[in-house]
């Protein structure tokens, strides 16, 4: 047992050690490489605690994306002031105490509330467990996802619309950097990835209906994707004719989550009630609009703003 | 339980949690502070999945990880908002074009 | 221990010398490029033994499949990114990732 | 509770109204006064149909409380959904005229945005005010900071940028304190519905703990006093319309669940010492607020400030409504008074925004001769003043006498003192904005021209926040015994 026992202690202080690097790491360039390895490893611990779809989706969008977004931003921070040195944050010293004195009330009283939680845990397993068969899936985090609490996951991909939204709308997507690596290897390599990337979502989508899978984990690689088609320079072209296509993509997934909701809901059950036998379908509708948005969305959040077309601005979006 | 010790992993996640508030309240650095609310994020999620962890005997409590799987589409969501805002307010080259002052 | 346990755990056990070699090929050898050498090289064998090990532990095909996939995805990525990395730093001077020391 | 199968319409039309807006950029405008127009009708049927059955459920997805979520509307909610449908659309009205630009300029591409980030807001407050769940509620509060926070970089400026910057990371610093509360609680109770965590929620440590992150969390989401500071910038630099529908609406989301809470799951929980300290961190806020709204020179930030004294007004509901008959007068107090200064605080940043289209700039000597030169919009500022210092007959002077009469019932005589200093260093601030408005300046002073709409949308807002005050049995009717002792929402 002690190996187990080593590993999760190894986990734990890799965590801790990733966290404080992360948080106080003069170089900015190591404390964004520090926050991508933490997310890796928070994956692992997602996968040690037995919670196999969040370790897709921490991979995936907590590290993978996350750290992309990062690295982007971070990449188009130093172009634009000459590299500053990166001395300790100015400051910082001053504010470090109040600092780090609230951190340790927060820690202490966390912790001691979460260590003095009633032994006989109480949950919601059986209930999740026993209705398993009449959700229409039988992976219980999709059953919770999408029809035990659907409307939580409603309002989610609304937060999704609501980003894409908010980042158009505060400014025209930056270029690339001009001569972004682009040679014969990466295209080879994008050729062959990104048609298996969209199939593994599309595939990860299909078996999280009974096993550890689903809308946002297949929607992660599509938005993965996406971010790889920018990155590698394949021309995005001219957007006039496609902006119109991209924003229906986008909105596609909250339009097909609530009529289906609606459409539930005429034959006097509630909203988001599926008829028991076409459950399965039912979800299958959503998750697949969802997967499509997701991607979408991932994809411009990476890219940075609306794209502009080449035409006036009032045709474009 | 497969004997993942999980008073440790509720220890780590309220660390991680403070960490991030720490950072986030310590920094002036935009990109920093995206660093810690992300890192604050991670802390929740890990005390949800222990808690998820500590009830089901063999079988997780999947309430708290669909609970955590919103979480994280919604940071990846507001972590692109703020960096996109870090990046007008750090240069000047955001497309503010006449916009009159309001 | 039956021959092909046996076979795995001797499997595992070159994948660790490899991994080894690899991580001290980074934090001793000076300069960018020879660490490209030491990380790619030696990283990918050890992952292929490891992905043999747990290949003879699999209990049908496709999972082997998926093994063998995940093996090729890794070497056509970490292939591309040393590429790109020792093309970048060749062509960028002032590049900020450059391990000068910082 | 009857359940009733259209109040999943309530969240859901702002919600579409957002998604249409976004899909069809060019008709944003006018599904966005349609869609106002529609909220308020719903609003309307919904509380004449609560004050007619009682509180209604809606249980989404046909799963009962401990595993599905739960929509409740009861007379609280009715109420604030009137107020947000209401205020909503007159700023709607406004924004429209605001936002009228030709196409093709940076105000016509400002205009195409501010409609669905607009209705997204809509649609956190309306999702936020029926929710029974409080997870649910944690990812209200998100949509509802993301789309504040973009409204607010809308202005473009780079002022408006950082304000909004540090707006974002206030935000979702508050919503994940939130988020780890709801954790605990999840971790003690096992469930996750508000009605349900009434019952269970002993003194338990994890509780007290869960309490005191959600507060803590919501306190910097409605900018209570010591985390008060990232209001004024965000509301000041943001266009006119984002900063009247911020501080009378967005502002009171948080307010609304703490309310929630501590009358609800907590409502045991809670010592009269964490009553009283929330109490005087309200005082505070009204002193500070005071304060520095005196001691600025621009007509936004002065407005801004007196946000930040207002909400401390709402955080005196708590240490007052401790007892159980209290209760319902301070609440029904607490819940005018909120109304009112809605209504108030949205017509005085609207009457900002028309001094600021017509003289270009927003210092308080500029205002000189407003009267003679843009006579309703001065009228609204004054009669929004009427109502924020909390004269008779306006609805602020009805909220505050109940909140006093209660206090001096429970001899807590310290809040009325607290409510009357407020008063006066209000009406200073107010004066300190009409003065030079009555000022005769030479008459050859020429402003740009304002939309009337612009006007008449601030002055009618203006009014009703003084006319409420005569029909304030209204509100107090529809509110019942919506948080009363015991029963739960």
């Amino acid at each position: 047992m002690t190996i187990v026992q080593l590993f999760d202690a190894l986990l734990a202080l890799l965590l801790l050690w990733l966290a404080w690097r992360a948080v106080t790491d003069a170089v900015l360039f190591r404390a964004v490489v520090s926050f991508v390895a933490l997310g890796l490893v928070l994956a692992l611990t997602w996968f040690r605690l037995q919670a196999p779809d969040l370790a897709l989706a921490e991979a995936a969008v907590g590290s993978g994306l996350t750290g992309a977004l990062m690295l982007a931003a971070l990449r188009r921070r130093s172009d634009r002031s000459s590299p500053t040195p990166e001395g300790p944050v100015k400051g910082a010293a001053l504010r470090q105490l109040p600092g780090w004195v609230l951190a340790f009330v927060i820690f202490g009283a966390l912790s001691w509330a979460v260590l003095s939680l009633p032994i006989p845990a109480q949950g919601l397993t059986e209930e999740a467990h026993a209705s398993l068969e009449k959700s229409g899936v039988t992976n219980p985090v999709t059953a919770v996802l999408l029809n035990y609490r659907s409307y939580d996951t409603l309002l989610e991909i609304g937060v999704l619309l609501l980003a894409v939204v908010a980042v158009w709308s505060l400014r025209v997507a930056p270029r690339l950097r001009p001569g972004s690596p682009s040679g014969p290897l990466l295209e080879g390599l994008l050729r062959f990835l990104i048609p298996l990337l969209i199939i593994t979502g599309g595939y990860l989508l299909w078996i999280g209906a009974f096993a550890p899978g689903g809308a946002f984990q297949g929607g992660a690689l599509l938005g993965g994707a996406c971010v790889l088609v920018l990155l590698g320079g394949l021309t995005v072209g001219p957007m006039t004719g496609r902006i119109v296509l991209l924003r229906t993509g986008l909105w596609a997934g909250l339009a097909v989550f609530i009529a289906v909701g609606l459409g539930a809901m005429t034959s006097d059950r509630w909203f988001l009630e599926y008829p028991v036998e076409r459950a399965k379908l039912l979800i299958l509708l959503i998750e697949t609009a969802a997967l499509i948005s997701i991607g979408l969305t991932l994809g411009c959040l990476f890219y940075g703003g609306r794209p502009e077309s080449g035409s006036s601005d009032r045709s474009s979006p | 339980m497969n004997g993942a010790p999980l008073e440790l992993f509720l220890l780590v996640g309220a660390a991680l949690f403070a960490c991030g508030a720490a950072g986030v309240f310590r920094d002036a650095e935009p990109l920093r502070r995206v660093i810690a609310v992300n890192i604050m994020g991670s802390g929740v999620f890990l005390l949800l999945v222990a808690i998820a962890a500590r009830g089901g005997g063999d079988r997780p409590d999947p309430v708290p990880h669909a609970m955590v799987l919103t979480g994280i589409v919604v940071a990846v969501c507001a972590t692109g908002v703020a960096l996109v805002l870090a990046d007008l307010s750090g240069g000047e080259e955001g497309d503010d074009d006449d916009g009159e002052r309001s | 221990m039956s021959p092909v346990d046996a076979l795995s755990t001797l499997l595992l056990a070159v994948s660790l010398f490899f991994f080894t070699a690899g991580t001290i090929g980074l934090v001793r050898l000076p300069d960018v490029h020879s660490r490209l050498h030491a990380l790619t090289k030696a990283d990918n064998v050890g992952l292929g033994c490891v992905v043999l090990a747990v290949l003879l532990q699999a209990s049908d095909w496709t999972e082997g499949f998926k093994l063998v996939l995940i093996w090729f995805l890794v070497l056509a990525a970490a292939t591309n990114v040393s590429f790109l990395i020792a093309g970048g730093t060749g062509k960028r001077d002032h590049d900020d990732r450059e391990g000068d020391g910082r | 509770m009857t359940s009733d199968h259209l109040l999943i319409l309530i969240p859901l039309a702002p919600l579409l109204a957002a998604l249409a807006a976004f899909a069809v950029p060019r008709a944003a405008r006018r599904i966005g006064l349609s869609a106002s127009l529609i909220m308020v009708f719903l609003s309307l049927w919904l509380g004449l149909k609560i004050s007619a059955h009682g509180p209604l459920v809606h249980t989404v997805g046909g799963w009962p409380a401990p595993l599905g979520i739960v929509l409740r509307a009861d007379g609280l909610s009715a109420l604030l959904l009137l107020a947000v449908s209401v205020v909503g659309a007159a700023i709607s009205i406004y924004a429209s005229a605001y936002f009228g630009a030709p196409a093709g300029t940076a105000a016509s591409r400002q205009s195409r945005f501010f409609w669905p980030l607009w209705f997204f807001v809509l649609a956190a407050l309306n999702a936020m005010f029926v929710s029974g769940d409080v997870f649910n509620l944690y990812v209200t509060l998100e949509i509802q900071g993301l789309a504040a926070v973009a409204l607010v970089a809308m202005a473009g400026g780079s002022d408006a940028v950082h304000a909004a910057l540090r707006y974002l990371f206030v935000s979702l610093t508050g919503s994940l304190f939130y988020l780890t509360g709801v954790a605990v609680l999840y971790g003690e109770t096992g469930t996750l519905d508000l009605a349900m965590l009434g019952e269970v929620v002993t003194a338990g440590s994890p509780s007290i703990v869960a309490l005191v992150l959600m507060t803590g969390g919501l306190m910097m989401k409605a900018a209570l006093f010591p985390m008060h500071f990232w209001l004024p910038p965000a509301h000041s630099s943001a266009p006119a319309p984002v900063s009247a529908a911020l501080s009378a609406l967005v502002v009171k989301g948080g307010f609304y669940i703490v309310l929630r809470l501590w009358f609800g799951p907590f409502d045991d929980l809670v010592s009269t010492a964490a009553a009283q300290l929330i109490g005087v961190l309200g005082v505070a806020a009204i002193f500070w607020g005071s304060w520095q709204a005196l001691r600025q020179s621009r007509l936004k930030l002065l407005i801004a400030y007196s946000t930040v004294a207002q909400i401390g007004y709402l955080f005196l509901v708590f240490p007052l409504a401790r007892s159980a008959d209290a209760r319902s007068t301070v609440v029904a107090g607490g819940l005018v008074f909120l109304l009112s200064h809605a209504a108030a605080k949205a017509s005085m940043f609207m009457a900002a925004g028309n001094v600021l289209r017509a003289v270009g700039n927003d210092r308080i000597e500029s205002l000189a001769g407003m009267t003679r030169w843009m006579p309703i919009s001065a009228f609204a500022v004054g009669l929004a003043g009427v109502s924020l210092v909390g004269l008779p007959p306006s609805a602020g002077f009805v909220g505050k006498w109940l909140l006093i009469v209660s206090a001096l019932d429970q001899r807590q005589w310290w809040w009325v003192a607290a409510i009357l200093v407020g008063s006066m260093l209000a009406a200073a601030y107010v004066f300190r904005l009409l003065a030079p408005a009555f000022v005769m300046t030479a008459d050859d002073f020429r402003p740009q021209p304002v939309p009337r709409i612009m006007e008449w949308s601030a002055f009618a807002l203006a009014a009703l926040s003084v006319v409420l005050g005569l029909f304030a049995w209204l509100p107090a009717g529809l509110l019942g015994d919506a948080l009363s002792r015991g029963t739960g929402p």
